[in-house]
């Protein structure tokens, strides 16, 4: 049994570089080659999971790099969350490839975007593989990177490249802490590797500080609470990168990480009720947001923030299992929401729900994939959503957090509500626009259907019909002490009658009395609702705080710069000048001075001696005469 | 010759020693103040007069330094020739301009001051010298001597003083020779 | 070694620029082909010396010494360890390239072609002379070529920033001539060997030691350039032509921090120690403030200038922290920051040439008009941002890590400076190639075949080391870990 | 006898007396005549020294001699100067010939 789960990585890379290079060449042909590439990455996965199953665990490859007296070497993690994550990446990648086969059809650059789905692709399954923080390190911002690339795909519009950049620094912030957190392990725990870090028992506060750090790191990737703001924003790229990236991998990756290191994050429990707080926290207020958003992606958007802090919440509280168990299945609802909403923009060509209406009778597969994936993710029973969110519910309760839990509940009632708010307002009722929705090509119907078989059956892997297969699966080999595996009927009967609610509510809203009682609510709540709409001015606020505030700090740097230092330089080189022409002045005036001066006085002293010659011979014989006499007068008395 | 004239008037009864000294003196004070008035003699003829005068008295004071050739060579030629050629020049010359003499009050007494400090100094150092005390009178030197001595000895200065009063002449000749226009 | 491989790679360039000389001013196609010529059998040279270079050994390595003024007992002493390998490579690699870049010059061509390789020559000389004055003297004959080329063939301010250029310097290099000088008379054998002075550094006491070494910081500072002496940094760059200005950030900017490598560190140790602190407060304050200033540029060339500054406070943070994994950082920082920064030149010269203008607000889309300049300019600017897969970022990691161990809050301040450098590279992207094509550069062509040249190496380089860091590290580990040990600092 | 050095003052005298000549005289012979007066000043006292002192054949009287034939000489030469200045500037008073003067 080789080990080839190292390869994975590797196809999509390839893709990568010969579509970049080849891509205006071979056009249309881009697209096979990046899908068979990553179909190859999931034979290979599988191939992986099954080798797994036989006991092959992670193993180590070559050197990297050399610290002083450690040295890095590259390896590949097989473990149960990762070829977890290994098979549900590379099945949702396959499928959305093929779907944006039909989406970006009639593209100018349509080999340059899948040059950047299969280098995503890569990055995301290397990240998934590495077996140390600075390889995943290194993948993380390779997986930034192709958020930012794809993100900006249509850079024409200024709005998508502002949203790039926007993506690509709130989550490079977030990588500063990762960054950080590694350093702290790296000196003081002199240890990189996952594996070493089960023995870090010691719950000394630098370990904490580290694990926070990390955390801060999957904040940023995850859109958590305080740096959820490019989530909303990343939708501006194709409607298929934000299936992939921006609801089901990329997005994940920040629960992957924070579950990775569940073991480290365990032994110092104030970072996993951080943890769980901000999941909680996250999931009400995106929850908030998406119920009065018009925008038929950002809601997605939205709810794809909540439903990962309800991940991270479930991580949080101690439920490995159930947070895990959540992520897979939300990866593939979520995806499948995603697409849905993607071919309903492709044929209406809007995204405002406010236009659309009555859209089911046109696009009936779509419309029903939409249903059955609503459905899931409000957590109606035999769908997926519902077995991994009770999940999460039942650990909220073991753990015995009462103020999570009744977050929590607040929260698939409210998921629940926005879902078939939008179900309601985009394909029952009459069309508020005069929008003639088409059915989308096979290309992407077919890839719905596919993903909407696997919302509804992929959560029964966990259920206890099949005697919770998954549970077992991901604690293969670790002791699990913490989740008693018995199902909490109570809980499962609260949630789904929480979701029946949602939906009623949602059903009296906007399909029994139309617009009436939206309306009316709106006046009457009219500032909550305000402050809702407008997302709780998070953005205008870190604009004020942070980005104008550096932009004036730079512009004052430079002033200060330019004034200060070159203010110095030239200011040194005036007075340079100043002095010279001081030095000047004194050379003129004295130095030339006293030059001038003895020339004046040898003057008058000539004169005085110009006199004596009279052009009398008599004078000149007197002077001759009186020099002897002088002369021997002196010797005389000298003499002596 | 200078014995012969002093036997003359000693046996006058006037002691022989006495005669010599006061004559001396006479003929010195007389030679100083003719000199005097060679140099501060209004006319310029006065002057030459006066110089011949002086002259023929430094030719006595010749004879008492037991040098008769000399005071006879130098009344001869001095006196005889040069004044003579003086008073021609002068009577070439005649220049009307009067008071030859003069020249401003400041000049003269520069040059009063001058000639006095040196004759100070020329006392001084006779008198500082001493090494004439101790000479003894020497004999007197006799002109046969004298004669063979300058064409023995001396025979070399003798032909360029030759030479000299030969080139003086041709020069005078030359200078004095109206230019040819 | 018995053929002297150091000599001609110092003076090959000398040599083809004396043969410049006696070429007619007319026939320029001649004048270019002999410049490459020279700057490519350097290039070859210094591949043949990277070749045979045996990483394991510390000590000097194709050593040549012959007496050059016996009454002063000055050498000329060439020699090259795992510090030099890298500059020296780089130096050759970049004045082949620049070389190349240079055919765009339309004036005075033949002096144009003198100079620059008069200035290779001295470049290549400081980084090989193992003699205090013969390194203070290539350090000078740095300076001239490079007072003319900036004064002559530069942009509108020329005359301004090359007298700067050159006051600035020189005034510097005057206090590193005193120090050459303090070591002379306190040396006992009274030697200019580096060598030498490094085996009976004991003897020199603290306070000596303290002034020897500002005297040399002085003239490091300068030319690194550390926080107060860097103004000069951005007007040469912005003044200077394209292919000079490669060099001069590419290569010049190294000398100092490998004096420091070359002359401070080793050769004063405890002055060395006294310094960290300060040291590492410069980097920080390089790191930050260059980052933050480049924000608010609007001339594409000062912005990368100040990205010059940013960058090159990694190095001194790496120096400040005396430990192997902080040297080798600071060491390969060095070496990845001309590479890159050398491209990025190349890049914003290569847009000047078609657009006559350095204001960034003044492209806009160039994306769709110019895609495989867009490619390269994307690559070099994660590169110099520091997205890890590409160099910049292993080297500043490395350095991080190593100023980690030393100085914890410092690092952390620099770790928030890397934001703002991602903040305004991809500001400067989303200017340049993004949003609505300017339409008054609607007529620009792609990047042509020359300028690709001078790139493709430089990118194949940076991934190379990106991908695998110990292709470039195992050059210089052996030289770092006796530096640290002479040092005493720590083995981390 | 009379002590020899009356009669070197003599020739002192003489001598001074002439020099005050040469300084004041106005008119050039009067200066020639000044300066014969200084030669016989020395002649006095070379024949003096040769009668005083103890030289052998009186070597004094011989340059006296001597003295006496070149003051003749240039006594000739001057006077026949005198004559051309006069000749052509009609004056021989010296402060009017003054030609070299500046």
């Amino acid at each position: 049994m080789v080990n080839l789960a190292h390869l994975i990585p590797v196809f999509p890379f390839a893709a990568f570089v010969v579509n970049i290079l080849f891509g205006r060449r071979v056009k249309k042909f881009s697209a096979i080659v990046s899908i068979s590439a990553s179909t190859i990455s999931l034979c290979l996965s599988i191939y992986t999971l099954v080798c797994f199953l036989k006991g092959q665990g992670s193993y180590t490859l070559f050197k990297w790099l050399i610290f002083g007296g450690t040295s890095l070497n590259i390896g590949v993690i097989v473990d149960p969350l990762t070829c977890m994550m290994l098979v549900v990446v590379t099945i949702i990648g396959t499928l959305i490839q093929i779907y944006s086969i039909g989406y970006m059809k009639d593209d100018a650059r349509f080999s340059r975007f899948f040059a950047y789905m299969s280098l995503f692709m890569g990055s995301m399954l290397g990240l998934l593989l590495a077996d140390n923080f600075v390889m995943l390190y290194i993948f993380w911002e390779g997986v930034g990177l192709c958020s930012y690339l794809l993100i900006s795909f249509w850079f024409e519009k200024p709005s998508a490249a502002r949203a790039g950049m926007k993506a690509f620094i709130t989550t490079r912030i977030g990588d500063t802490g990762l960054l950080i957190g590694i350093f702290i392990l790296i000196f003081s725990a002199h240890t990189v590797y996952f594996s070493e870090l089960g023995n870090l028992n010691g719950a000394s506060p630098l370990f904490t500080a580290a694990a926070i750090l990390i955390f801060c790191g999957a904040v940023g990737k995850s859109a958590q609470f305080p740096l959820h703001v490019w989530l909303p924003d990343a939708m501006e790229g194709p409607t298929p990168v934000s299936a992939l990236i921006h609801a089901a991998t990329m997005v994940a990756a920040g629960v992957y990480l924070v579950a990775r290191c569940f073991i480290f994050f365990s032994s110092h429990g104030q970072a996993l009720i951080c943890v769980a707080y901000v999941g909680g926290i996250t999931a009400f207020f995106a929850a908030t947001i998406a119920t009065v958003n018009n925008d038929i992606k950002r809601v997605l958007a939205y709810s794809t923030i909540s439903q990962l802090g309800f991940m991270m919440m479930g991580l949080g509280v101690g439920g490995y299992s159930a947070g895990t168990f959540h992520l897979m299945t939300h990866a593939f609802f979520k995806a499948l929401l995603f697409l849905c909403a993607g071919s309903v923009i492709h044929s209406i060509h809007t995204q405002d729900i406010q236009k659309m209406g009555g859209v089911f009778r046109k696009m009936k597969i779509t419309g029903l994939t939409f249903v059955i994936a609503s459905l899931a993710i409000s957590g109606i029973p035999p769908f997926a959503g519902f077995w991994s969110k009770d999940e999460i519910l039942s650990e909220i309760m073991r753990n015995g957090h009462p103020f999570l839990f009744v977050l929590a509940a607040v929260t698939s009632l409210l998921t629940a509500f926005y879902m078939f708010r939008l179900i309601f307002l985009v394909l029952f009722g009459k069309s508020r626009s005069e929008i003639h929705p088409h059915e989308s090509p096979k290309v992407m119907t077919v890839p719905l259907s596919i993903l909407a078989v696997f919302a509804i059956f992929i959560g029964l892997v966990g259920s206890p019909f099949m005697n919770n297969a998954f549970q077992n699966f991901i604690y293969l080999g670790q002791t699990h002490e913490s989740e008693s595996l018995k199902p909490d009927y109570a809980v499962m009967g609260f949630s789904t009658l929480l979701a029946v609610l949602g939906i009623g509510i949602a059903y009296l809203l906007y399909i029994l009395n139309k617009n009436i009682l939206p309306q009316r609510v709106r006046q009457h709540f009219s500032p909550l609702y305000n402050l809702v709409y407008n997302k709780y001015y998070v953005d205008e606020i870190y604009d004020f705080l942070f980005i104008r505030p550096t932009m004036r700090l730079a512009k004052l740097a430079f002033k200060f710069d330019l004034g200060v230092i070159d203010g110095t330089v030239n200011g040194v080189a005036k007075l340079t000048v100043i002095f010279s022409k001081i030095a000047a002045w004194i050379d003129r005036y004295i130095v030339d001075g006293a030059v001038n001066m003895t020339a004046k006085i040898v003057g008058i002293f000539s004169l005085v001696l110009r006199r004596t010659q009279t052009g009398y011979i008599q004078t000149y014989l007197l002077i001759a005469f009186f020099g002897l006499v002088i002369i021997i007068f002196v010797k005389l008395i000298i003499g002596g | 010759m200078m014995n012969g004239l002093i036997q003359l008037l000693s046996s006058h009864g006037i002691s022989h020693d006495f005669i010599i000294k006061a004559s001396f003196y006479f003929i010195a004070a007389l030679t100083l103040v003719f000199a005097l008035l060679v140099v501060l003699s209004r006319h310029i003829f006065h002057a030459a007069v006066y110089l011949a005068v002086v002259l023929i008295g430094i030719a006595g004071v010749y004879l008492y330094l037991d040098a008769e050739f000399l005071a006879v060579v130098q009344v001869l030629i001095y006196v005889g020739a040069i004044v003579t050629l003086f008073i021609f020049t002068v009577m070439l010359t005649a220049d009307t301009d009067a008071g030859t003499f003069g020249g401003t009050l400041r000049r003269i007494s520069a040059g009063a001051l001058v000639s006095l400090a040196i004759f100070f100094i020329l006392v001084r150092v006779i008198n500082m010298v001493t090494i004439w005390k101790t000479a003894v009178a020497g004999a007197s030197v006799n002109l046969s001597q004298l004669g063979k001595s300058l064409m023995t000895q001396y025979a070399l200065p003798f032909e360029v003083i030759s030479l000299i009063s030969l080139a003086a002449m041709i020069g005078a000749i030359v200078i004095g020779k109206a230019e040819k226009r | 070694m018995l053929f002297p491989i150091l000599t001609c790679i110092v003076f090959l360039p000398l040599a083809g620029g004396l043969i410049i000389l006696f070429t007619p001013k007319k026939n320029i196609g001649l004048i270019k082909t002999i410049a490459t010529a020279v700057t490519a059998i350097d290039l070859i040279l210094s591949i043949i010396l990277l070749i045979n270079f045996n990483y394991t050994g510390s000590s000097m390595q194709f050593e040549e010494n012959l007496s050059w003024i016996p009454s002063v007992n000055i050498f000329y002493h060439l020699g090259i360890d795992g510090i030099s390998i890298g500059l020296i490579f780089l130096t050759t690699l970049l004045s082949f390239l620049a070389c190349v870049g240079s055919y765009s010059i339309g004036i005075r061509q033949k002096e144009y072609f003198f100079l620059y390789l008069l200035l290779a020559t001295g470049m290549l000389g400081t980084f090989v002379a193992l003699d205090l004055v013969l390194f203070y003297v290539f350090w000078e004959i740095v300076l001239v070529p490079m007072y003319f080329l900036i004064g002559i063939w530069g942009g509108p301010r020329k005359e301004y920033a090359a007298i700067k250029f050159f006051i600035y310097t020189l005034a510097g290099s005057i206090f590193m001539l005193l120090g050459i000088l303090a070591f002379y008379f306190t040396s006992t054998p009274h030697t200019f060997s580096i060598l030498e002075l490094g085996k009976t550094t004991g003897a020199l006491t603290m306070p000596i030691q303290i002034l020897i070494f500002i005297a040399f910081y002085l003239g490091f500072a300068v030319k690194v350039p550390v926080f107060p002496f860097h103004t000069w940094l951005p007007d040469a760059h912005v003044e200077a032509p394209t292919p000079i200005s490669v060099l001069l950030a590419g290569v010049l900017l190294k000398m100092g921090g490998y004096g420091f490598f070359r002359i401070s560190f080793p050769l004063l140790k405890e002055a060395a120690h006294y310094f960290v602190l300060p040291f590492a407060i410069l980097g920080m304050i390089n790191i930050v403030y260059g980052a933050v200033v480049a924000m608010a540029q609007v001339d594409f060339k000062k912005m990368v200038a100040y990205s010059s500054v940013s960058h090159m406070g990694f190095v001194m943070l790496g120096l400040a922290s005396m430990t192997t994994t902080g040297f080798n950082g600071a060491l390969l920082q060095m070496f990845n920051h001309g590479i890159i920064t050398g491209a990025m030149f190349f890049l914003v010269g290569v847009v000047y040439d078609r657009a006559h203008t350095r204001d960034l607000n003044k492209f806009g889309g160039l994306g769709v008009k110019m895609p495989v300049y867009a490619g390269m300019l994307t690559v070099f600017s994660l590169a110099s941002l520091g997205l890890p897969g590409l160099s910049g970022f292993v080297s500043e990691f490395m350095s991080l890590l190593g100023s980690y161990a030393a100085f914890k809050i410092i690092t952390i301040v620099s770790v928030l400076g890397i934001v703002i450098t991602a903040g305004y590279f991809l500001y400067m992207l989303q200017r340049v190639l993004m949003g609505p094509l300017n339409e008054k550069l609607a007529g620009i062509n792609d990047i042509n075949k020359r300028e690709l040249f001078t790139l493709i190496p430089l990118m194949a380089i940076a991934i190379l080391i990106g991908v695998y860091p110990l292709a470039a590290l195992k050059f210089q580990m052996a030289a770092i870990e006796q530096l640290i040990q002479k040092l005493g600092g720590m083995i981390f | 006898m009379i002590p020899e050095s009356h009669f070197l003052m003599l020739g002192a005298a003489l001598f001074s007396i002439g020099v005050f000549g040469v300084f004041t005289r106005r008119n050039a012979i009067g200066i020639l005549m000044s300066i014969e007066l200084i030669l016989n000043a020395a002649n006095i006292n070379l024949i003096t020294f040769s009668k005083f002192s103890a030289s052998p054949d009186g070597l004094g009287q011989i340059f006296a001699l001597f003295v006496i034939a070149i003051a003749a000489a240039s006594a000739v030469v001057g006077l026949c100067l005198v004559i051309s200045i006069y000749r052509n500037s009609k004056t021989i008073l010296v402060n009017k010939i003054n030609l070299m003067k500046w």
